[in-house]
């Protein structure tokens, strides 16, 4: 439906030579993009979505922030920072964090870079899409008949008889996102197996590719347990079926075992995407190949399978048993492992390098600084004696917010940058693009390392009003937080200035050595004239000159 | 602790020094490992910068370097696994001479219950040197009670209990919170723990005190007709409970259970689940006749028909002897 | 009906081999299931103790069994990834039920 | 179902390439090859997708284990007022289908069109025998007051051999509360998997499958055959706790 002939409307380029056909230009009526199945369409129908999702999520943290500019809670009620909190989570978790970096750039990258002209099951990945719309606008409904309070991670049995706010709502419109996540992982795994480019070996594949089969496995193994989870929640909510209810002999910690076998698993669906894109930033800015290839790629994997036997570290307070406790503490040691592979590989990767400091790698860098702390602190969290201590404090809030905004961000927008002229064909402000780089990282320490000290020394989370001795640390979170508004806001506005203002992109203006970089900007609707035929190694730098590079060289 | 820019909570337990150690060790390690890499980027990112001219060496990596950066850092968290395991192992044993006091949770407040028949709501209060066993349910939704300066916590359930226990070592006030979220008021279910000097306490405690629990507990084992089988002088339809208490169970299933607060609890409630080896399944439930705290009055009277295995255990075993009294003798 | 039981015809266009069996086959693995069906029932009415339940998931185990390898042809047609499929499928599931009763049986260990 | 879609054979995306399929394959989707890596790709596709309803169907058994071991006597209890009548019936049912679904998968691959079709429609005729089934039985629980919440009651407390125990009322509604849900679920997919079969049913009869293309048919064959494995474990879990007592 996307194939009507197009140059005839096209007009908005601005370009100076004849525009080729490409995904963006072919058909510019809405319908053919909503009913579109090119998986670069639906990339950008996900960009628009969750970038929504992230304002929406973003403005409730905001609200956050302000209540706890003071001690009292004066700005709101204390039910409605419970939904606003509660809102914030699930926005940015179900809604932004999930999808961000698989369903934009893993839909619109994994084909490219395998060389396949479309993802296996095209109509699926729509379906997929018109799913997280459907969940998202139930969500958003939810949220204006009056929200939802129980914490993103819905506990019983405060979810089931506790809370009089829209829970079934809001649970069914996780229940559907999830859906839409296990088509996208489903789409993933079949397309990485089955659709490869002649001579593209498993071992040749980018780190991207890998990292995102590992995400995808996690989704497709996870989501279905948090979804019936979720069914239960709500019917019992429903129809008194307790099945977590301690009236009748039900267990209130079953529903966090099971809801945690998904959500531990879930928050390296959120990151390894994010290092995948990381992988491929570092390579390309230094111009290298990467540093322990098969060490990166295996340890995606491994990351997601121990990802799946660590859950309960959620719940070492809850009243498991000692010894489970020590179990699962134990096996949480060994994902920080593979983590560190990572972390060390990329490192190794900068020596005798040659690296421009392009935006992208300043992300990158931006990445392996915070995940390094907010992975270390989660080796804090998973230490038994110190995690009684600091479970439910803002220590907890600080870590996850170092991995998932420091981490899982930093590399969406460093991959957002890497790749926009693929996208839009046009480049980005660079001088913008470094000062908001700038702007995110300053603002982001500010606004989450006080909270480090917060939660040690006992603030607690989901706290609407807290004793007034807080309130210097939680004033300089809130100050960070409007540094780190602005540093959003930014690369949001320059991005679509540059759509129309950005100087025209080449085919591959950073010299790095991908698939997706052999196609034109942007890309054909089936992604490459001819398949092509793979006979290299990825990451390849030592084959391609090392010319300067389009971007940094201001324009 | 300052008040006005906190960087370190207070100190008031056995236990806060302990977690201080391996808090500061592992600071000691992440602060390391991050100016490790931290510094590693920096300078590699300097020294290796693009000038024109300048190409990258291809490296491919090294097998024996991966081994070697997965081996260190595991060892390394080994050591964070075990020294937390330990520590964790002993904030979840409450020692055997503990005193007990039970805690019941509601949305929004904690309902405190002494041995000795005093009842505190949003307080506790409890002695300097004393090993304090909290025995802790909650009514409604799950709460968690966090006490920073002891570095102690533990969710409260309902339908079950959970336990807890600290022993304060600096008289003063702390802050307790509702650490685990259940509801509007949760940021306001907190209260103070206030640690007294013995001889303060004890004349704290001689005020205003009520029977003391398992006497309570022994009348509503005469008023429920639990009496009518267990017995204690001859075998009754059900078991002797006396001296039950933390000793093993020997099942119908052949399972062997220990009788712990829950058992006992379970038992009452929800007496099938768990049937004792060579008796039958009678015994009715008391599911939704007694309360809480009722329940609560009646494991503490179980809990007292066994001889505590010192002789300087809680004061619950001697019912006689007012509580002011005993206190004195109590403090270690 | 079933007169002839040609396992080619001449129009294929796809290259690939055939994976049924004979209906005869089937109807033979029906019948096994059927039988373990009745066979279920009767072991639950007789005590064998602890073994009850040991012996019901046993039989069921080996129905699921037969109809993943000859119903949904596991077994001689598809790749060994289809089998690495299903393996890891109730690995996780494994995972999933073995750590959480790691959690419940040992709760009133002390 | 990922592959139904594919039967609507409007090849909508690059309307060039839908001219291109082979005669007998009208449902080459233009981004694949060949026919052989389509067809890989859609059972790949759905055995991932069975591997998510094992998960779906595992939090379910998972919670079930837990409880079981917790409150046995009251399960075995409330178990022993199922009927094994039905329930072994049903699973007979459910049996014969799967073997009837396994032979339309055959007259397919032989492209037998009316063989086909009969043996879809079977296949439906017992599924929704097994839903009827179901229904009198849930029917039976809602009259006897087996159905959680304020109406629930639980006084059988005597086994088949007359022997009393007596139960916490509340632990049985606990079994009952997995007992519908699971049944429920299982039998949502009952209903889903009759929908579909009778949608291949009127497609293989307007002749939409070739002995070259009878994807769809397969893998919901495979969809068919889980739900099957999964009744096969509720049945001895559900219906035959301690018969013997
Ligand atoms: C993207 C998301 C993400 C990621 C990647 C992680 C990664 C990790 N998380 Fe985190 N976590 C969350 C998101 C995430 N987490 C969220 C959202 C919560 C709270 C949920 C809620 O309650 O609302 C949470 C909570 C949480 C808890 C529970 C806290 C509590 O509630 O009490 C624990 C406990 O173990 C934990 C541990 C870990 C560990 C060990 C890792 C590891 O994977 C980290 C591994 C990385 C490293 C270790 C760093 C790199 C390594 C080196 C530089 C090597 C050097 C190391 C040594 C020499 C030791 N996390
Ligand atoms: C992807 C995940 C993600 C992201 C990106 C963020 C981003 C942020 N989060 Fe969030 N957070 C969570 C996931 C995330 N959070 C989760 C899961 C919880 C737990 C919830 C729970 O307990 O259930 C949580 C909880 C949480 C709390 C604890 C609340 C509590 O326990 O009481 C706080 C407090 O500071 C906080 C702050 C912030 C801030 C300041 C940002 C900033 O990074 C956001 C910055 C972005 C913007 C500000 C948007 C861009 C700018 C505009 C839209 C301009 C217009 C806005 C105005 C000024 C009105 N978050
Ligand atoms: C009808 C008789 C009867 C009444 C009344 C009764 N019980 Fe029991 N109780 C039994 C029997 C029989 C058992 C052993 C079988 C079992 O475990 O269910 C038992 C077991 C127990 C146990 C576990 C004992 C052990 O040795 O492990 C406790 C504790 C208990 N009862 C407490 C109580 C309390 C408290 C009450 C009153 C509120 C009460 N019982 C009322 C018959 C009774
Ligand atoms: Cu009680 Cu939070
Ligand atoms: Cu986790």
């Amino acid at each position: 439906m996307a194939s009507k002939a197009a140059s005839t409307e096209n007009t908005a380029m601005s370009a100076n030579q004849a525009p080729k056909l490409n995904y963006l230009n072919n058909g510019h009526s809405l319908k053919s993009w909503l009913l579109t199945t090119d998986h670069k369409r639906i990339a950008m129908l996900y960009l628009i979505s969750v970038t929504t999702f992230f304002f929406i999520g973003g403005f409730f943290a905001m609200l956050i922030r302000l209540e706890l500019l003071t001690p009292q809670g004066d700005l709101m009620q204390a039910d409605t920072y419970n939904k606003v909190f509660t809102m914030h989570g699930m926005t940015m978790v179900f809604f932004f964090l999930i999808p961000v970096v698989p369903a934009v750039l893993g839909n619109f990258l994994v084909p490219l870079m395998i060389g396949a002209k479309d993802l296996a099951f095209p109509r699926i990945n729509l379906l997929s899409w018109y799913l997280y719309i459907i969940a998202g606008t139930l969500f958003l409904h939810c949220m204006l008949i009056g929200g939802v309070d129980t914490g993103w991670t819905f506990y019983t049995p405060y979810s089931t008889v506790g809370s009089n706010t829209n829970v079934i709502e809001a649970g069914l419109a996780v229940f559907i996102a999830g859906f839409s996540s296990i088509f996208t992982g489903l789409n993933f795994i079949v397309t990485i197996h089955r659709m490869r480019a002649p001579g593209l070996t498993w071992d040749r594949l980018p780190l991207f590719i890998w990292a995102n089969y590992a995400t995808s496995l996690i989704m497709i193994l996870g989501t279905p347990v948090v979804a019936i989870t979720i069914v239960l929640v709500a019917v019992e909510r429903l129809f008194h079926l307790g099945i977590f209810d301690p009236a009748l002999g039900g267990d209130p910690l079953l529903f966090q075992h099971l809801f945690w076998f998904y959500s531990h698993p879930a928050v390296y669906i959120m990151i390894l995407p994010s290092m995948g894109v990381v992988s491929e930033l570092i390579t390309c800015f230094s111009r290298k190949r990467i540093f322990g290839y098969k060490f990166i790629a295996l340890s995606s994997i491994a990351i997601a399978v121990i990802g799946f036997l660590v859950w309960a570290h959620h719940m070492f307070v809850a009243g498991i048993s000692l010894y489970a406790a020590m179990i699962f503490s134990f096996l949480t040691f060994f994902v920080g492992v593979p983590s560190a592979v990572k972390v060390f590989n990329w490192t190794a990767t900068l020596y005798k390098s040659s690296i421009t400091y392009a935006t992208p790698m300043l992300y990158a860098f931006g990445f392996i600084g915070l995940f390094t702390i907010g992975g270390l602190t989660g080796l804090f969290l998973a230490t038994l004696g110190i995690d009684v201590h600091v479970t439910d404090t803002y220590f907890v809030v600080a870590h996850f917010h170092y991995v998932m905004v420091g981490g899982v961000l930093m590399g969406f927008l460093g991959g957002m940058h890497f790749w926009w002229p693929k996208i839009s064909g046009r480049m980005y402000p660079e001088g913008w693009a470094r000062l908001s780089a700038l702007l995110v990282f300053v603002g982001f320490n500010l606004t989450f390392f006080p909270q480090f000290i917060l939660g040690y020394v006992g603030m607690p989370r989901r706290y609407w009003q807290y004793p007034p001795e807080f309130q210097v640390l939680n004033v300089l979170s809130t100050a960070g937080a409007s540094v780190l508004a602005v540093g959003y806001l930014l690369p949001m506005i320059y991005f679509l200035w540059s759509l129309k203002y950005g100087p025209i992109a080449s085919d591959n203006p950073w010299n790095a050595a991908g698939l997706e970089w052999k196609t034109t900007s942007p890309p054909p609707t089936f992604n490459f004239d001819e398949t092509p035929v793979v006979t290299w190694e990825a990451y390849n730098y030592d084959e391609i000159p090392d010319v300067p590079l389009e971007a940094p060289v201001a324009r | 602790m300052s008040k006005f820019l906190p960087l370190w909570p207070d100190s008031a337990s056995t236990m806060s020094g302990q977690v201080d150690a391996l808090y500061i060790y592992l600071l000691l390690v992440a602060g390391v490992m991050t100016a490790l890499i931290f510094v590693a980027v920096t300078v590699l990112a300097i020294k290796y910068r693009r000038v024109p001219g300048r190409e990258a060496t291809q490296i491919e990596g090294s097998t024996i370097l991966e081994i070697t950066w997965s081996i260190i850092p595991f060892f390394v968290m080994l050591t964070f696994f075990i020294w937390g395991a330990v520590l964790y192992f002993q904030e979840r044993t409450p020692p055997a001479n503990a005193t007990e006091v039970y805690v019941v949770a509601k949305q929004w407040m904690w309902k405190i219950e002494h041995m000795e028949g005093q009842r505190e709501i949003n307080e506790l209060h409890v002695p300097v040197g004393q090993n304090v066993k909290l025995i802790m349910t909650s009514q409604d939704v799950i709460h968690s009670f966090f006490v920073p300066a002891f570095r102690i916590k533990q969710d409260v359930l309902p339908g079950r209990y959970t336990t807890l226990w600290f022993k304060a070592t600096v008289p003063g006030r702390y802050h307790l919170f509702c650490a685990e979220y259940c509801g509007t008021m949760h940021s306001g279910m907190g209260g103070d723990i206030v640690v007294m000097e013995p001889q303060e306490y004890a004349q704290w405690m001689a005020v205003g005190a009520t029977a003391p629990l398992q006497d309570t507990g022994k009348e509503l084992f005469a008023s429920l007709g639990c009496a009518t089988c267990h017995r204690f002088d001859v075998q009754g339809r059900g078991p002797n409970l006396a001296g039950i208490y933390n000793k093993p169970v020997l099942l119908e299933d052949g399972r062997t259970v220990t009788a712990d607060e829950n058992y006992v609890r379970e038992s009452i409630l929800n007496p099938t689940a768990k049937i004792v080896n060579g008796f039958k399944p009678i015994m009715p439930t008391f599911q939704g006749i007694v309360s809480d705290e009722q329940l609560n009055a009646l494991v503490a009277y179980v809990k007292s028909l066994s001889q505590p295995p010192t002789g300087t255990a809680g004061l619950q075993n001697q019912p006689a002897v007012s509580p002011g009294q005993t206190q004195n003798v109590q403090v270690q | 009906m079933v007169e002839q039981q040609h396992e080619v015809e001449g129009d294929l266009t796809v290259e690939h081999e055939h994976t049924t069996h004979s209906q005869g086959f089937y109807l033979a693995i029906g019948a096994a299931l059927l039988v373990l069906t009745a066979t279920t029932v009767a072991a639950a009415f007789v005590n064998l103790g602890p073994f009850n339940p040991v012996i019901a998931l046993l039989i069921a185990t080996i129905k699921a069994t037969l109809v993943i390898i000859f119903f949904m042809h596991v077994k001689g047609a598809s790749e060994k990834l289809t089998g690495a499929i299903v393996v890891s499928g109730f690995f996780f599931l494994a995972i999933l039920i073995a750590l959480s009763l790691a959690d419940y049986m040992t709760r009133s260990w002390r | 179902m990922p592959d139904s879609q594919m039967t609507t054979s409007q090849a909508t995306t690059g309307s060039v390439t839908t001219m291109e399929h082979e005669a007998h394959n009208p449902a080459l989707l233009h981004h694949f090859s060949d026919a052989q890596q389509q067809k890989n790709a859609a059972s790949l596709g759905m055995w991932l997708f069975l591997v998510t309803e094992i998960m779906f169907f595992g939090g379910m058994f998972c919670a079930y284990l837990v409880y079981r071991l917790a409150h046995f006597n009251a399960f075995a209890a409330a178990s022993q007022q199922l009927s094994i009548k039905m329930g072994a019936f049903n699973t007979a049912v459910l049996i014969v289908s799967s073997v009837t679904v396994v032979l339309a998968v055959k007259a397919a691959e032989v492209g037998k069109r009316k063989l086909l079709v009969g043996y879809l429609v079977v296949t439906v005729l017992l599924g929704l025998t097994f839903l009827v089934v179901k229904g009198f039985e849930y029917n039976e629980k809602f009259e006897r007051h087996h159905v959680p919440g304020a109406t629930f009651k639980f006084t059988d407390t005597f086994d088949d051999n007359g022997k009393q125990i007596p139960v916490n009322p509340k632990e049985a509604e606990l079994f009952f509360s997995i007992y519908f849900v699971m049944t429920g679920m299982h039998a949502l997919h009952m209903i889903i998997g009759c929908g579909l079969f009778s949608v291949l049913a009127i497609l293989s009869w307007k002749g939409h499958y070739t002995p070259g293309y009878f994807t769809p048919i397969e893998n919901a064959g495979l969809y068919w055959h889980l739900v099957d494995i999964i009744w096969i474990y509720l049945f001895p879990l559900l219906y035959l706790i301690s018969r013997h007592s």
